[in-house]
């Protein structure tokens, strides 16, 4: 259980992260970047932007 | 097809009697759906003058199960909760007939929303009946939850108040809303015009619009003012879809709280609601409130951005105006008036994918 | 949102434990949505291998309150029942692993709806798990409900084939198909294509057509002819809706039944189904069978007219694809092969006025 | 905005006037809007009763920058061709007095459509003017381009009958229909309804819809018979589009021919024509015909597929209702009276991409 | 079909030849509309890498007519004017190639569209070119016009930033804007998102939306303040339609006009303009700025409203985002650039009735 | 309780019917036209046809 950088809200991780996985955040839905996984540390991960044209 | 059976456990075994006045109606048939599958009621008599003794599914294709006809509004027998969903102007010519048929009223119109006469003097013309008008609780639970139980005139809120409300209150909770110049800019449904609509909202002119509708002025303005204490500037556009009411409200606060701030601010107000979700940003196609997730539902969507070089937040509510908007709001305060479980009958997921519901 | 709480008492209490394998596409949605208001179900695993351990509310935002998420379909674990919601080719390529895991198989894709190898070198590219083909129960139960009682590998109708199959039946029950000519005509919305569509479903190219797509040769044909013994001339147009699939039959049987007769044998056939309306004529709006009228649920309607001068019959059918034509017909199969209530967790019902879920 | 001025050489130079009966109308506006693209044509009145002195912009808003406002249809003046678009019935009304008025009626509606009294007595409620129909020449230029040069009374096709004859004339010319089985199964917009359109049409109720309106019986069978001398299996569905009408035909010949003969007699039939282009097969994402491509043109794609397993022909039409389907082919039809070059004022192209037009 | 035939007297009688790189696109296909229907331009290249010798029309089916075939970009000839509409980043890439080849080009890219580097480094990854930024001029003529006779680099504006810019540039010019807050909500179509969509802009999930895109921080304020001189708050939101941007400015002005003073204001900016009209309260349906009724077209509306009780002006503009906020603009641009009549191959009308083009 | 003239099922009638007044039968939707009271009888309303323009 590990606090989501964007809300506060916490996330319960699944046990079998390993570094480098994607969760969302089941709050606010940030996808998050396991950093380590003892203990657990999560970062905001990279986001692709959408291209709109115009 | 076979009638659905549904047992009475959410309301605690009991089961009242309902009837609904302007069930041919859109907010009158939803009444009719959502009470079908509530456990706590059984609906009595579904009104309405031109289909009277015609079934409930004549016009209604959803419910072609019911096996329900329409009744005259002059028939009306005495019943445990009376939905009202007709017209503007309609209850307040009937409210001692009714209120003398049942305890419970529960109006859909704008007829016992506001305080006082001299609102309605301002914003509509007149009042017919004002010395109702301090019986009545305005619906919204996430307002006026604690008036509701054991109400017995309920004034059920705008769709479009509805949802500016929502995106308000987080903010108006927080103290963020005074002084702050509010613009809110709304897109709706053709649902909202209700079953009669004139030649504007023929499919072939009403198709593919955004369409300034209500640039200025809104009645609804009426309405978010005596809740929030707050006047905003309120513009509205019709849009391509049937269903649905969305809210985007851009706050200029004294100070410009933090992406922080606001989470904690959502999270006080909305945490604990059973219909109310905070959408936020987040990854993937769906990052914001967006009307066709919540359609047929009794849930909202709320969310936040914040716009730091502006001083701007921008808040989103979407919602399903003839469920949340109407219908659904109705339900739900009679659920909290009649001490029935909160969410009864309103447990429905939206669909996905969907198109323009 | 708090979780939505349902009794199991339809399911007489008990609770089988379920997972769904291709549950981020459209049909594996609708089976978790479906599963999650199921008073007889659980939901144990829902995989996705592109968004494992992402919750399903970011792919799915109508469930975002449900609790759950997705997880690789190499780490199921032994359940129940298990659904499966991938395409075409993968049940077959792991029927055996998934028949180790469980009971109960019901799969979605047309992996195992034909009979016979030869019939999947045919119509398909072959078949790399022919044995188990004997075992698989067709599953569309206005057409094989006597055999889906303790099936343990069920397949569930194609969509297309499922709204043709209605649509003829009752006239096949009264030997009217017998020798006649069968033109189908079918119209469906986009959700058909899945989640992962490419350039000619992105929404410029996709809206408002009407898009001959499968002229001639469709594949589903193949299971009309084994439900009906019947070879029919099949076209599908795409229209503009996301969920829908509408069938018009023109049947020319070698005498010309009158409306009664046609009443009579709709009435034999479909009466005492739970799923199926009959709608053919009448007043109002909605004269004859529409898509979405039963969008988001698990019901058919089925009208027909007939055409004198011509010597013709028609039959409109009309379901929502994702329901009644894969998910909402899976989990009725489902309630079947368990000894559940038919109904059970398929009681919702459609909107009105919606414009084009 | 400044009028548009263009020069009139494609009509050699000369101008003639021309009125518009039923302006405020579907057809009459795009009447207008193809006439003041017109180098040949300048319109000197254009009729509505409700509408009378306002201007042509404030009904149809593409065009505002016209300089006109509608007379009342009592107020006709001379003219050199009068055109009408008004509903069934008014043009056998009033045909004596447009006739005094001007040497070329081009009529829209269905009025003088048929070649005789008894087909208006079988397929409508007789007719009031039977004296008129030997002068009729049926408009669509496909069919009927050697009659037209000099026609004083000119009877403008039906939409659904136009989409219809397009797509069997290639089969009919090849001597492809005899004795065949023809089912037609037709997709229209809600234009085709007309501006007065009821409660079935509003936005709402006709979102989205895949809804049978002429399940048998339709009217323009008899068009349709009359020019190829067969009797059709017609079906039309309203689907959700405003503009555009779809015809399948479903062909059972007593041979089946192969693409190659069939590409033979596409080319036969329609290649010199400047309106029709032959859609069938081919790469990318539009391969058959689709009614948006064609939207706001005088073009009609006509496409096929062989079905060798079921001895069919399927072939596919697509035309824009109002303009190739009416006000178009009227256009069309007087320039080809007028001695006019043939796509004067016609030359529009459609739109890619485009949504639901 | 056969191709139209047009005579260059718009142009004086001289034609120039024309490249479209990019062609394959969506603003690129619309370039190719409007220069096969001008006088003054031949059409001598249109480049795709991906549809490389393939014919135009199969891609852009409305363009069937055209006797055109995709060339590679690599291939390009000398040109007079080279239209380019390929993706953000690479018109600076290969601008100096393109200016050897041409004298004119029309980038309608945001390539060159900001006056300095320092611009690219805040709002976008910064320029690689920027040397040619100086002889870059911003194409909108309604603030251009002066400055586009002879340019050799012309900049097309961005679709949104041209809605708003339009909506705002009476005020501005008025001296409204001094001081103003301002909120500007746009809607905007799926073909903003040019051909190349991801999962987002799949029929299912973009159908029916009102989605919140750019909530904050959207690019085309750096134009729009570019401008105006003036920072915005602006917000995005998709809509269900293709074409079409509609924005809404809400003003808050230090001091109240009257609408008298914004007719005034209104009339002395757009009174001469060919492509403007003001669109503001009026009768019948269609009262305010709505994009469908100028899709297709290189129009523009413009209306407004007051708000006294809030002391807020509100404006509406609506466009079509690939014409009026593309491809017309650049025509546009071109057209003054070498001295052609300024609506040289722009005068289609729009189309009504039209659903979601 | 009488037989519907369109589909045969039986149509269940609101007991203050009056002569000349229309129900539909909830099986097959037709409007039925109250004819007679005791006993009810009942015929199929005239039909207002769809007028689609074309
Ligand atoms: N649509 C929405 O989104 C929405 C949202 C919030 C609140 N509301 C409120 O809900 C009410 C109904 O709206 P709606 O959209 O459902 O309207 P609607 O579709 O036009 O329905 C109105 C209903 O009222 C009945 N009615 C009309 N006049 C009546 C009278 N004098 N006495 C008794 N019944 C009468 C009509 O049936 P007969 O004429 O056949 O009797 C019809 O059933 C309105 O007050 C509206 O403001 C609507
Ligand atoms: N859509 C309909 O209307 C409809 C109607 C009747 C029947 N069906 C049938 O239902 C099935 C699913 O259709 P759909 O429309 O839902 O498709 P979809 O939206 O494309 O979803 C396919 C699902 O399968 C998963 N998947 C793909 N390859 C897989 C593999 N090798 N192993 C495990 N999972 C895999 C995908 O997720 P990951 O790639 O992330 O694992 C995704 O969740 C098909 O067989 C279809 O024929 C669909
Ligand atoms: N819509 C189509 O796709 C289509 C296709 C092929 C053919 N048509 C034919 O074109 C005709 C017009 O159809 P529409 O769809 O344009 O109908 P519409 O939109 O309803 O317009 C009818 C027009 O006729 C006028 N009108 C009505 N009664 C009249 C009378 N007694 N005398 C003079 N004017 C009268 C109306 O204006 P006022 O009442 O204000 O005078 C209105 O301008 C019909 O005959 C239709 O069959 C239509
Ligand atoms: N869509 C709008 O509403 C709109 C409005 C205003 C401005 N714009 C601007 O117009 C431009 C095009 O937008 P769009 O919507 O038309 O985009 P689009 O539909 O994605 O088309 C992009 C075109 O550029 C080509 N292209 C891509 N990369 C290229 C490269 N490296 N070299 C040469 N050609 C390349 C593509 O074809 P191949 O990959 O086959 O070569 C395609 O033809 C963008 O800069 C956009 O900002 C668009
Ligand atoms: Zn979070
Ligand atoms: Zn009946």
């Amino acid at each position: 259980m590990t606090a989501c950088t964007e809300c506060g809200a916490d996330v319960v991780l699944p046990d079998d992260l390993e570094v480098g996985e994607i969760v969302d955040c089941d709050t606010c839905g940030t996808e998050l970047e396991v950093i380590e996984t003892a203990p657990p540390s999560l970062d905001r991960a990279p986001e692709l932007a959408e291209d709109w044209g115009e | 097809m076979a009638a659905t059976e549904r047992d009475a456990s959410a309301s605690g075994g009991e089961t009242a009697t309902a009837s609904v006045v302007g069930a041919s109606g859109f907010a009158g048939g939803e009444l009719l759906r959502l009470l079908a599958g509530h456990p706590g009621f059984e609906v009595a008599q579904a009104t309405s003058r031109e289909h009277a003794n015609r079934t409930v599914g004549s016009v209604h294709p959803n419910l072609r199960s019911l096996d329900l006809r329409f009744a005259d509004p002059g028939d009306l027998d005495a019943v445990d909760v009376l939905f009202a969903a007709a017209p503007h102007g309609v209850a307040m010519e009937y409210i001692e007939e009714w209120r003398d048929l049942t305890d419970t009223v529960v109006d859909l119109s704008a007829d016992f929303r506001l305080d006082s006469e001299s609102q309605y003097d301002e914003w509509y013309d007149g009042h017919s009946a004002p010395d109702h008008l301090d019986d009545a609780v305005y619906a919204l639970p996430e307002l006026s939850r604690g008036d509701l139980a054991g109400a017995d005139l309920i004034a059920s809120g705008g769709c479009n108040a509805t949802a500016t409300i929502l995106g308000l209150l987080p903010l108006h909770e927080a103290g963020l809303l005074e002084g702050a110049q509010v613009v809110v800019d709304v897109k709706v449904g053709s649902s909202e015009g209700g079953a009669g609509g004139g030649p504007a909202s023929s499919h072939p002119e009403r198709s593919g619009v955004v369409r300034p509708y209500a640039p200025t002025g809104h009645r609804h303005e009426a309405e978010i003012e005596q809740a929030l204490g707050l006047s905003v500037s309120f513009t509205a556009h019709a849009v391509d879809m049937v269903r649905g009411a969305s809210a985007t409200c851009h706050i200029f606060p004294a100070e410009t709280p933090s992406k922080g701030d606001l989470w904690a601010a959502f999270r006080e107000t909305y945490g604990d609601e059973p219909f109310v979700e905070t959408v936020a940003g987040g990854s993937g196609t769906y990052r914001y409130p967006e009307p066709k997730v919540v359609a047929g539902t009794n849930d909202a969507e709320i969310g936040f951005e914040v716009d730091p070089e502006n001083g701007r937040v921008v808040t989103f509510a979407a919602i399903d105006n003839v469920v949340k908007g109407s219908a659904g709001q109705a339900v739900h305060a009679a659920n909290l008036a009649l001490g029935y479980e909160e969410t009864a009958g309103l447990d429905q997921f939206g669909l996905h994918p969907v198109g323009s519901p």
